[in-house]
């Protein structure tokens, strides 16, 4: 059965769902809901949520959380991930799975409360030092958010890694009916690498992320980088819609691509051949998708809520052979249905042999 | 005639050489933390955090479950063990510049929340790791390489007594320092040590026992001469006893007339 | 179908939750919804404002440029969302607490005395609901019963008592969309 | 006739010198030698002096000795 | 028969509408603070510092130059502003969740560098920019929407007082806790505010007052209302009064012996 | 008069040289060389030094004193910068000027304290939130660790934007001779806009990245935008070195462009054609240079202390025309001439039409 | 005759009746009417009875009173 | 000329300190010159190396992984570096504390007494020091005046009255590499 919700409380509801019985978070707007509703919610389920001091503290009580087994996340908005870098990069360098929620809002700085996609390169490029990654989940409706959750929290489990939901404000405040999957429990049985206290295991394990020895700690950094080429390989999402033979095409990911998905429907409706990919995996980015659905293009757009931090991720997935436009709005602007519409018929103008259907 | 054994490794202190400086208090800490661990009976279930700092290898030095926290945030990360492990024993070991200057927000959170863990705090007054500059506990007139003219009040600021400043919450059940400078002192902070966890055991809340120590390399002493310095600087600054006990912790209030 | 529609007044009037009430008897009724709150600079302020739609199809983007159906429950709303309604769409104003000052010739107009009915009827906190009858009135977008639906499962059980109210809000609201050609003014 | 000695795990001295200062009946020294780690170890110069007294345990930070007392 | 202005908008408060609830004490404060500054002769050579909480705007607010300082971290941009600008008087503005939460090491620090700044602190016992979640102040039993069924100790930990908990510094040289729920509290208040900023003009260093307060929004009652919850509730839990002077300031200690 | 230097204390006397008198700073290796020659020589100048509690602290130290119209820095190494994202994101956001050097080490997490170039990410794609841009200067000898002090200071003001100095553990902790400019002062007069008391002006200046009226956040968005435009088309710098019709093009920058030197030269000595290009700034990134230098060329070359940053923006410099490849070391192990050497080696050999001289 | 007097700017005024509660004469009543910000503004509903002691003024939270005292 | 030299031994023996004499030194004889202290896992430990390169030209990689000449001043540091110096390289060892077991046929190396040579001059701080002249009379890579000269620029003038002694103990180290061909080993 459907029940409708708002995008904060849908994925509340479905971390606990999904298993998470430890939430570790500090109030900012467009998200604050989602502690508010695990502070009752929590109980319920025997789960801890603890408003900690700041996010510094809430992402170090996350780390050792995960560092004890247990499926645990934060969530926050721009200027608290940005708190978190440090923290993110020790969980990375540690192996600990764990999710962390950022609903964007209008930066930089403390900038605004209204939504924005403007922390792209944050979460796809680290934010932390030391180049680690993490997986980059962003979804699109409030339904997507629920099944996303789960989904992240067991590839976070699988690759001992990170795992990121990328939120933008408008998605964490609308409202829309989800169908919400079974209430399920996990354990830090199968954890055997972390730090439960020996109860009986011979050897002590040691959750850590230093390594002086620089062989050692080589060694520590190329098996990162083969498990993030895993992930690479095996966790690409994308959703393709529209012509296959298209001229443009367009990208644009999380609450951006329903605006440019009904802007796509319009162009097509008046006959003009057009495309788009949906990156539901920022990180691993769908490349391989977005040259696919581009073999017959010759303008490619990218619609963001920033300045245009994907671009280059297209420009590379095309191997520079479209010529890439962007149009994009900031500062909390969502943009319309209308605008990229006009958008897609400039672009399909440039295209030198233009004819209209 | 037969000798009975009077005195040997603990055995939650890991059969391994330290990467400690010779005459280095962390040493003698380390052992009285596993001596705790052992007489309590609670090795098979302590979930132990290392600093940032000298002390950052400590993960290696217990033979228990041990995390790596990121600098001043063990007792963050404590919490967060804590809070999924309950039933577990979980303690920090952090020095005065890991707790007292980065770590702030989080010693005294961890305090006011009467967090059910206990904090190991090493202060030998300086930054050892990072080779010797000022603390948040660096004595006034102290020298090290970012006073090289003595710590001066008009520019760095007065030491902190976090065992003071942790006293003036009502969260804490269990405060106290020490210092390892004679056999005597060092049976008290043995005790006070095994009370700390004895108050995490029994679910009372948080413990703290910090620990005056030495530092030769920063201090560009011998171990010896550490043990003087100590004496005559830090202990006249940094009054030895315990200052906050269980049966003195204020009781939880009677609840407010909800908004 | 497709209905895009703006609710829109000052905080107290319950603004959101009619949007919300709208949205869940949408979806309760087998049709796609979204529920977007207001994004302007006004959130802190007095000012409230969401944005529903209704459709068959699944809905690509929730945000509402060109409202088909603007509710406005106070002045600065009407002055505002009226601008932005689709030609040929529906503007329903409070007309207890405002003039209508649409210039527009190009939209349907229906004002309703939404406080002075929820006055009368004894409880001046379903204004609103007031309106939202006379929106479903004028749309035909959902049948009546699904908000009595709607309230059934977004009240707690405690506030059922209420349910009877709400309904005879409605009815009034849709009364005077319907029947009392006097109060309905279609222009252009 | 000593009342107590004392085991030394010379690998793991670090040569400094405050079992020395503590050892209340002065029965150790450091030795000319030198440990793999580069240190000079320490030694039971005067083991008939030893009561066992385990100062010497207690106050090292390298864990180096296991001591030993006369059982009665 | 004349009649004088025996009261009228200080000129330090810029003449423009704020944004805060009706009934917010953040109003009266702010004006408090614009007096002090008009009667003290400081407005042409006073830097404020805004903070992220409802008085985040506040830098349209007064009519002196101002900086917007990230959450929590007003007392670090105001160290920065005054070491650079010794002559000037610098002060930062600042609620609960900012100075008491996520900026704890920050307040801590500058009182211990004895800093010498003015910080005027709203306790208000919740966040109430972000309507209303627990603050490290909320007290025991009080419901917020983070501690729906009222802040129990044993999760949320307890409130922290933080004037007691600078007192136990050595570094401050005042600290008073007001309140405003009385036209003689407010005047209290007013002398508070001045005799902190006095005490950064003479240059003796680090001064806060701690002003109790209400957040008509978040505590879900109306202005007069809140004025009585404020007096049964938090003045009781946060004792009225001058906790640290100039004269009874701790002065600065002897010089140790260098190394 | 030339002198030996270290390159964190040339760092630190090159601020002092170009007029900076305020910094605050947290103790971490490997730049902590930094602080601790500066509590000695700032009170000379009369200059203020100040050891924050944390590196969080000191980044809103030098928020505060930007705002005042100072000429400030902090130095840090990666985990310590990763702290600073928050205060990194708000200097870009109100447009404080200031300079912020990272003496990066190996990562993710604690890492080590050996020399790395894992920052790069961080340092050109943000690290804070919002999607705010820094001019990157990197430089490669402990001489150009001065000349980019002072330059870095100069655009800092003239942009009002931070800039980073991203040097590398080696590059801290080496000495070489340096050629010191003169001591300089600097005044807040020639900055209008600084928060520096009224003292008789009319209007009260206020340091700001809020903005709550989307519009007009946009158009501060925008403005940036447009700084940031002007910063790349002005302030783009690198050095190119060997043959003008390389067939094999060599891409490093820092401590690391010194041993692909030695590579090229003894590549060039054994008569392959092969150059380097050494971006200088790595944002601006020097593409036109970089797609310039590689006209002839069959094969690219990436060399890092990381897992290959950089490579993504080689790719795109050349347009994904040629085949772009890596080669790196990690965890603190520094590449030696001879492995960048076979490398070269390697992908000349590759060329189809190889001849060797 | 009043003693004092106080002019109210009632644009400014939120309507939130702190003054009047803390009227000792208890001369201020909010209007039925609303300001521009939607609030239902202070009024000095019996002049006569102000004294001028500016309690209104200091208890206000938005400045909206200038406040005026007899002259002697 | 290219001189890359590798200087190691224990953390009190001065390394780094006679690494960088060498380099000033280079310097103020108009060579180009690098420093690179230790980047081994053993920074805190009681080892130290660093290495040094003279050249005529601008200096490319500062690392030095092939060296021409190597001063080992103990143990660890013979065993280590002596299998990186070039063929036809120099490895200075400090024959005072160790035996030669070098392995190697294709390298030259001279046993310098270092500690001997010290002691006997009164100061066990100089061996480096004496180290330090057998490796520039093994490869003429600069003047020892030049060395001399350094010392005036690193030490502080109240210690000026050290630079005879240093000079004494770098003639003596250039001496045994010189004249005492009894110690002088050329294997190979
Ligand atoms: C975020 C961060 N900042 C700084 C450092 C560098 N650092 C490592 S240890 C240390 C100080 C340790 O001093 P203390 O906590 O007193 O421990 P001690 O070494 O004296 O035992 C610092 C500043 C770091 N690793 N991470
Ligand atoms: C880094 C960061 N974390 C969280 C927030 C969200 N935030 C804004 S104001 C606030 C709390 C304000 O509470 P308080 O300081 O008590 O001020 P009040 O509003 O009560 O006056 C929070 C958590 C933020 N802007 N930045
Ligand atoms: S530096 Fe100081 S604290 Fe660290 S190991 Fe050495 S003596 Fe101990
Ligand atoms: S046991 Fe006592 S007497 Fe014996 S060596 Fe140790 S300290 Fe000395
Ligand atoms: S105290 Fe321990 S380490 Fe120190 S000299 Fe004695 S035995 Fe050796
Ligand atoms: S939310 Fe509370 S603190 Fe903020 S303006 Fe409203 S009443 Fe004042
Ligand atoms: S001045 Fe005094 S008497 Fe007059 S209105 Fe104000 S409070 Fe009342
Ligand atoms: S106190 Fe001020 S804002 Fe409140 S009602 Fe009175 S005049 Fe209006
Ligand atoms: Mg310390
Ligand atoms: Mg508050």
């Amino acid at each position: 059965m459907k029940i409708l919700m708002e995008g904060n409380e849908a994925i509340a509801e479905a971390a606990v769902r999904a298993g998470c019985r430890a939430y570790f978070g500090y109030p900012i707007t467009p998200q604050t809901q989602i502690i508010e509703y695990l502070a009752k919610r929590m109980p319920e389920v025997g789960g801890v949520v603890l408003q900690a001091e700041s996010e510094v503290a809430s992402i170090n009580m996350v780390y050792g959380a995960a560092a004890a087994g247990a499926r645990v996340m934060t969530s926050s908005s721009s200027p608290g991930i940005s708190l978190m870098c440090e923290g993110l990069s020790y969980l990375a360098g540690a192996e600990l799975p764990c999710l962390i929620v950022n609903v964007m809002r209008a930066g930089p700085g403390l900038g605004g409360i209204l939504p924005s996609q403007a922390d792209y390169w944050q979460a796809t490029r680290g934010g932390g030092h030391g180049g680690y990654r993490s997986l980059v989940l962003a979804p699109s409706s409030v339904q997507e958010c629920v099944d996303l959750m789960k989904l992240g929290f067991d590839k976070a489990d699988e690759y001992r890694n990170p795992v990121l939901i990328l939120a933008d404000g408008l998605l964490g405040q609308m409202m829309e009916p989800v169908e919400l999957p079974e209430l399920c429990e996990t354990s830090s049985a199968n954890k055997p690498w972390a730090a439960t206290g020996l109860h009986g295991r011979s050897h002590h394990n040691i959750i850590n992320s230093l390594d002086t020895v620089p062989e050692r700690l080589e060694r520590h950094c190329l098996h990162l980088e083969d498990k993030y080429r895993q992930i690479a390989s095996a966790e690409v999402r994308h959703e393709t819609f529209g012509d296959s033979d298209a001229r443009v095409v367009v990208v644009a990911y999380g609450t951006v691509a329903r605006i440019v998905r009904s802007a796509v429907e319009r162009a097509r409706a008046e006959g003009m051949k057009v495309a788009m990919v949906r990156p539901i995996s920022l990180w691993p980015f769908p490349s391989v998708g977005i040259d696919e659905a581009s073999k017959a293009a010759e303008r490619m757009l990218v619609v963001e809520m920033n300045a245009g931090q994907m671009v280059d991720d297209v420009r590379l997935a095309v191997h520079d052979r479209v010529p890439v436009r962007f149009y994009g709005r900031q500062g909390g602007m969502v943009c319309s249905v209308r605008e990229v519409f006009e958008q897609i018929v400039a672009l399909y103008k440039e295209v030198p042999e233009y004819v209209h259907a | 005639m037969s000798m009975r054994e009077v005195f040997h490794r603990p055995e939650a202190l890991a059969d391994v050489a330290t990467h400690y400086c010779p005459g280095c208090d962390h040493g003698i800490v380390h052992r009285l933390v596993a001596e705790a661990i052992d007489e309590l009976g609670v090795r098979d279930s302590t979930i132990g955090v290392a600093p940032v700092g000298c002390a950052v290898f400590a993960y290696n030095y217990w033979s228990v479950d041990m995390v790596q926290a990121a600098h001043g945030r063990a007792p963050a990360v404590a919490t967060g063990i804590k809070r999924v492990r309950p039933n577990d024993t979980v303690f920090t070991y952090q020095g005065d510049g890991d707790l007292a200057a980065i770590g702030t927000a989080e010693i005294v959170h961890a305090a006011a929340r009467r967090e059910n863990i206990t904090v190991i705090f090493i202060n030998n007054s300086v930054y050892g790791m990072t080779s010797g500059q000022m603390a948040p506990t660096t004595l006034l007139g102290q020298v090290t390489t970012t006073t090289p003219g003595g710590r001066d009040p008009q520019r760095h600021g007065f030491p902190i007594r976090v065992t003071e400043l942790l006293n003036a919450l009502e969260g804490p059940v269990y405060l106290a320092r020490t210092a390892v400078n004679t056999p005597k002192n060092l049976n008290v902070t043995k005790k006070a040590i095994r009370a700390a966890f004895e108050c995490q055991i029994k679910g009372q809340g948080f413990s703290l026992v910090e620990v005056l120590s030495t530092c030769p390399s920063a201090w560009g002493l011998n171990p010896v001469e550490c043990v003087g310095w100590l004496e005559n600087n830090l202990i006249p600054h940094y009054p030895l006893g315990v200052v906050r006990e269980p049966a003195a912790t204020p009781k939880e209030e009677v609840a407010v007339g909800a908004r | 179908m497709h209905v895009e529609t703006i609710i829109a007044g000052f905080g107290g009037q319950g603004i959101l939750m009619a949007g919300q009430l709208l949205a869940e008897a949408g979806m309760l009724s087998g049709q796609q919804v979204t529920w977007v709150p207001s994004y302007g600079p006004e959130m802190r302020g007095g000012v409230a404002n969401c944005a529903v739609i209704l459709a068959d199809d699944p809905i690509g983007s929730p945000v509402v440029g060109e409202p088909d159906v603007v509710i406005a429950m106070n002045r600065p709303s009407m002055e505002k969302f009226s601008t932005l309604v689709r030609p040929g769409g529906v503007v329903i104003i409070n007309s207890s607490i405002m003039e209508n000052t649409i210039e527009r010739h190009d939209v349907r107009v229906v004002e309703v005395p939404c406080n002075a009915i929820a006055d009368e009827l004894g409880s001046p906190r379903v204004a609103t609901i007031v309106a939202l009858g006379a929106f479903l009135e004028a749309t035909k977008a959902l049948e009546p019963s699904a908000i009595v639906e709607a309230l059934r499962h977004v009240l707690p059980a405690r506030r059922h008592n209420l349910i009877p109210l709400n309904e005879q809000a409605l009815e009034r609201g849709a009364a005077v969309a319907r029947g009392e050609r006097a109060l309905v003014a279609t222009q252009g | 006739m000593a009342r107590g000695t004392v085991d030394i795990r010379e690998e793991r001295c670090k040569g400094c010198e405050l079992c020395v200062h503590y050892c209340p009946s002065h029965c150790l020294e450091l030795s000319c030698g030198f440990n793999a780690m580069g240190h000079h170890p320490v030694e039971l110069v005067k083991p008939e002096k030893c009561t066992g007294c385990a100062i010497c345990g207690w106050m090292c930070p390298d864990c180096v000795f296991t001591v030993y007392k006369e059982a009665r």
